[in-house]
C-alpha cells in the first residue's frame, strides 16, 4: 500500500497533468474571451417597447377617482424639489426629488411590488424621466401622472365648463371633476362642510413592512 | 484510510465541464445593443439639465452643425416637419436602416437634436440614445403642432407650474370656508417592502 | 437571469426545499470526500493528508471560474451575489481563533455535522462546544463588540482592492492552486506516512 | 465497484473529484439563491432560539441575540437551519451507502478518547467563538467567500490555516 509513495523521484501522474492543463485552459479562456460591456437593467429593445406604450400614463381623472375611493394600493411620489413639495403636494404623497431617485433611502419606494407607484411633477417630464430609469432597472408597477400637477389643476381643481355643443360625456366628466374638486377642498358650499371632512380622514392604514434583515 | 487514486470520474467530469463551457461560449451571442451608460450616470446627466436646446439657441446655430431627428410617427411627420429633419419614430430606433444611420452619427461632430410633439415626447428617444452611449444628443425644448395646414413650433416651458398651486388652493379653501379640514394632510409615512434590494441574500456563517 | 430566488424567478416558498436539497448535496460531498474524519482533516497541518487543501482549492477554483463564465454568458449577475462584508481585524482575529480551534477539535462546523451524522462522538462533542462558544460570544458581546464592528471595509472583493481584472486574478489563482497541489503531493511523498 | 467498497469502507473519493463537485454545488447555490453555503449560522440560530425560549427577556436585552429575534418568527426559521438539516441527511446517506456508520470516538492511538473529547469540546468552543467574530466559518466565510472573490473570505482562510500551521506543533500528539 505504501509502496506507491516510496518512489524516489517525485512525479505527477500524467492524468493530473492533463487535468491541470484543462483547468488552466478554462481559466485562461476567461482572460482571452473578448470582453463586452455588460448591460445594466433590461435590454434596450425591451426598454423601447415599454417606453412607447402609453400604459404607463394615468390620467388625472383616474387618479382623483383612486384617491377619493381611498384605493390602498396607490403610492404617490412627488418628484419635485423639497421646497416645492412643502408648498403644495397631493394628499399623502411622498417626496423623492429626482436627484435622489436612486439613493438607498428611496429606491425601496419605487422598487417594490405592493403598490401602484404614481410619479408626478409639475408636468410629466421629471416623472417621465424617473419612470424611464425605473423601467430600465426593471421596476414594476410604475406609472406617470399624465400632465402632472398642471393638468391636475386644469382638470380637477379648475375644470373648464364644457361648451353647449359638447357631448353629454363632457358634462358628466365636468360634474365628476367638480365633485372631486370639492373633495380636494375647492369651492365647497358651506353646507357640505361637514360631509367633506369625514370623507377626508383616511383611515386605511398601510401595513408597515420592513426589509427582511439578514444577519450573520 | 486513503482516497481513491483513480482519476476516471474526475477526468470525465472535467472534460464535461470544459465541453459545457465551450458549447456555452460558442453558442453565445453577444447582445446587439447594450446600454453603455449606467443609470447613475444618466440620472446625473438628467439633473444637470444641459441636454436641452431652447428654440432661440436652435435658431442661432448653424444648420451644418446638427442633424434633426423627428421622433413622431411617420404620419405626423408626413404632415409637416422641421426642415431637413429625419424621421425615426422611437419604436423604429432598432430597425436596420435607422441603426445604420444612428451608428454613423454616433460620436460624430454633429449634434443630434431630437424633437417631438413636446419635449416629453422626445424624452424617451433621448433617454434611449443617451444610455446607448450617444453623448451628442440634445432635446429641442419646443412644442410642435400641425394646425390649420401649417407646421408650427413654439417654445415650451418645461416643468413650470402653470399656477401657484399653494396660493390657488388657499384661495379656494378660504372661499369655501373649510380651511382646517382640507389642509394638506401630513404625508403618511409608508414603508413599502424593499424587495429587490441588492445583496438581500444574507450570507452563511 | 440569475440569481433566481432574489430575482423572483423561483417563488420564495421553494427556498427551504432548495436549502435542504443543497444541504444534502453538501453533506454527501463532504462525507464522501472524507471530511467526516477529523484525523484526515488535521492531516493537512502535518503533511500526511492534504485532502482539505485539495478539496478546498479545487472547489474554490471551479466555483469561481464557473460563476464568472455564467456571468460572462449572461446567465447570472455577479454583482447581485452576496459578498461577505470584510471586517479586517474581526476576520483576522476570528480566523486565528478558529485556527486554534481547528487544530484542537479537528473539525470545522460543516464537517462536524458530517461527522455527527455518521456517528462520530467527537464530532457531536465538537458541536456542543460550538454551541457553548456561540453562547459565550453572545454573552460577552458588549465586550467584544468594538472588535466585531471595527475596521469595516464593506462588501469588497479582491478585484476592488487589487485593482486587477477579475479574469486575470482567476487565472493567477488557478495557477497558484495547481502549484499548491503539486507541492502538497511533493510534501506528502517526503513525510512519514500515518495510518489511521 | 460496489464490491470493492464493501471490502474497503474507508476509500473516499478522489479529492479533486470531491472538490469539483463541491465547486459545482457552490455555483448552483449562488445561481439559485444568490448566497453561499454555511454551517455555523445554523447553530447560532439554535442558540438564539434556545436562549429566547429559556430566558426571553435576557435574549431581548442582549445586543447580539436581539439582532436575530424577530417578532412572530422563530430564529430557527432560517435558510441555514434547513441547509444544516440537509447536511446531516446527506452525510448520513453517504455514510450509510459506504458502510461508514459507526458510533465511535476517532482518535490517535497515542491519546485516550477522554482526552480527544475534551479537546474536541475546547476546539468547538474556540471555533464557535471565532466563527462569530469573523462572521462566518470555513464554509460560510472562506469557501463561499472565495467563490465570489470576497476579501474577507481570503483573509479568513489565510488566518485559519496560517494559525493552524503555527500551532500545529503543540497539538502534534493529538494527531500523529
Amino acid at each position: 500500500m505504501s509502496k506507491r509513495y516510496k518512489t524516489k523521484k517525485f512525479i505527477v501522474k500524467r492524468e493530473y497533468q492533463i487535468l491541470a492543463f484543462i483547468l488552466v485552459f478554462i481559466a485562461a479562456g476567461l482572460v482571452l474571451l473578448p470582453k463586452y460591456k455588460k448591460n445594466e437593467g433590461i435590454m434596450p429593445e425591451l426598454f423601447v417597447k415599454n417606453a412607447i406604450s402609453s400604459e404607463r400614463y394615468i390620467s388625472t381623472d383616474q387618479l382623483a377617482d383612486k384617491i377619493i375611493n381611498q384605493d390602498p394600493s396607490v403610492l404617490l411620489i412627488d418628484m419635485r424639489s423639497e421646497k416645492e413639495f412643502n408648498e403644495f403636494s397631493l394628499p399623502n404623497a411622498i417626496n423623492i426629488p429626482l436627484k435622489n431617485l436612486l439613493d438607498d433611502d428611496y429606491i425601496g419606494y419605487i422598487d417594490q411590488d405592493i403598490y401602484d407607484v404614481i410619479l408626478f411633477s409639475n408636468d410629466s417630464f421629471y416623472a417621465d424621466q424617473a419612470w424611464m430609469l425605473g423601467n430600465r432597472l426593471g421596476f414594476k408597477n410604475l406609472y406617470v401622472l399624465k400632465g402632472g400637477l398642471n393638468e391636475w389643476f386644469n382638470t380637477i381643481i379648475n375644470p373648464k365648463y364644457p361648451d353647449e355643443t359638447m357631448p353629454r360625456e363632457a358634462f358628466k366628466l365636468y360634474d365628476f371633476r367638480k365633485a372631486a374638486g370639492i373633495y380636494f377642498g375647492v369651492g365647497a358650499p358651506k353646507t357640505e362642510k361637514k360631509a367633506a371632512p369625514t370623507k377626508k380622514v383616511i383611515t386605511v392604514k398601510k401595513k408597515k413592512k420592513r426589509a427582511a434583515e439578514g444577519g450573520c | 484510510m486513503k482516497e481513491l487514486e483513480k482519476t476516471k470520474r474526475i477526468s470525465i467530469s472535467a472534460v464535461l465541464f470544459l465541453l459545457i463551457i465551450l458549447i456555452g461560449v460558442v453558442t453565445f451571442k453577444k447582445p446587439k445593443y447594450v446600454f453603455e451608460k449606467d443609470t447613475a450616470t444618466t440620472l446625473q446627466k438628467i439633473i444637470e439639465k444641459d441636454h436641452f436646446l431652447s428654440l432661440e439657441d436652435f435658431n442661432s446655430i448653424d444648420p451644418a452643425q446638427y442633424i434633426l431627428l423627428d421622433v413622431r410617427s411617420n404620419f405626423e411627420y408626413a404632415k409637416g416637419h422641421l426642415k431637413d429633419a429625419i424621421n425615426i419614430s422611437t419604436h423604429q430606433t432598432f430597425s436596420d436602416s435607422s441603426t445604420k444611420l444612428l451608428k454613423s452619427l454616433k460620436n460624430g461632430d454633429k449634434t443630434i437634436i431630437v424633437y417631438g410633439e413636446n419635449p416629453d415626447n422626445a424624452d424617451s428617444a433621448w433617454m434611449l440614445l443617451y444610455q446607448l452611449g450617444y453623448e451628442n444628443v440634445k432635446i429641442l425644448s419646443a412644442e410642435t403642432k400641425y394646425t390649420d395646414g401649417k407646421f408650427k413650433i413654439k417654445n415650451y416651458d418645461l416643468e413650470k407650474p402653470s399656477v401657484n398651486y399653494a396660493q390657488v388652493m388657499q384661495k379656494a379653501q378660504s372661499s369655501s370656508g373649510n380651511k382646517n379640514e382640507i389642509k394638506k394632510s401630513t404625508p403618511k409615512k409608508v414603508i413599502p417592502k424593499l424587495k429587490k434590494k441588492k445583496r438581500v441574500a444574507e450570507g452563511g456563517c | 437571469m440569475g440569481p433566481l430566488i432574489p430575482n423572483g424567478l423561483i417563488p420564495v416558498e421553494w427556498n427551504y426545499v432548495i436549502a435542504i436539497l443543497i444541504g444534502m448535496a453538501f453533506g454527501y460531498i463532504l462525507e464522501a470526500s472524507g471530511f467526516s474524519s477529523s484525523r484526515k482533516l488535521a492531516g493537512v497541518f502535518y503533511g500526511y493528508d492534504f485532502v482539505v487543501l485539495k478539496v478546498f482549492f479545487t472547489s474554490a477554483v471551479v466555483s469561481v471560474i464557473g460563476l464568472y463564465y455564467l456571468d460572462y454568458l449572461n446567465f447570472l449577475d455577479i454583482s447581485q451575489l452576496y459578498v461577505q462584508p470584510t471586517y479586517l481585524w474581526a476576520a483576522i482575529i476570528g480566523g486565528m481563533i478558529m485556527g486554534v480551534g481547528f487544530l484542537a477539535g479537528g473539525f470545522c462546523p460543516g464537517t462536524s455535522f458530517c461527522g455527527a451524522a455518521i456517528g462520530k462522538i467527537d464530532a457531536i462533542v465538537f458541536i456542543i462546544g460550538l454551541t457553548i462558544g456561540i453562547f459565550v460570544f453572545a454573552e460577552a458581546f458588549t465586550f467584544l463588540e468594538p472588535l466585531f464592528n471595527s475596521s469595516n471595509l464593506g462588501h469588497i472583493t479582491m478585484v476592488d482592492i487589487l485593482d486587477i481584472s477579475p479574469y486575470w486574478f482567476i487565472l493567477i489563482f488557478t495557477i497558484i492552486a495547481i502549484g499548491s497541489f503539486v507541492f502538497s503531493d511533493w510534501v506528502r511523498s517526503k513525510v512519514k506516512k500515518v495510518f489511521y | 465497484m460496489k464490491g470493492k467498497k464493501q471490502k474497503n469502507r474507508h476509500v473516499y473519493w478522489n479529492p479533486y473529484f470531491g472538490g469539483f463537485l463541491l465547486g459545482l454545488l457552490i455555483i448552483a447555490t449562488f445561481y439559485l439563491t444568490g448566497r453561499g453555503l454555511g454551517a455555523s449560522g445554523a447553530i447560532k440560530s439554535g442558540v438564539v432560539s434556545m436562549v429566547h425560549t429559556v430566558a426571553p427577556t435576557h435574549a431581548e436585552n442582549n445586543a447580539y441575540y436581539s439582532k436575530f429575534i424577530k417578532e412572530g418568527e422563530s430564529p430557527l426559521n432560517n435558510w441555514l437551519v434547513f441547509e444544516a438539516i440537509g447536511v446531516l441527511l446527506g452525510a448520513f446517506l453517504s455514510g450509510a451507502l459506504t458502510g461508514r456508520l459507526k458510533l465511535k470516538v476517532q482518535h490517535s492511538p497515542k491519546i485516550s478518547s477522554r482526552r480527544r473529547l475534551i479537546f474536541a469540546l475546547a476546539g468547538g468552543l474556540l471555533f464557535g467563538l471565532g466563527a462569530q467574530i469573523a462572521r462566518g466559518c470555513t464554509s460560510g466565510a472562506a469557501l463561499s467567500g472565495m467563490a465570489v472573490l470576497s476579501v474577507g473570505g481570503f483573509i479568513t482562510m489565510i488566518a485559519i490555516f496560517g494559525t493552524g500551521f503555527m500551532v500545529a506543533y503543540f497539538f502534534r500528539k493529538n494527531w500523529i
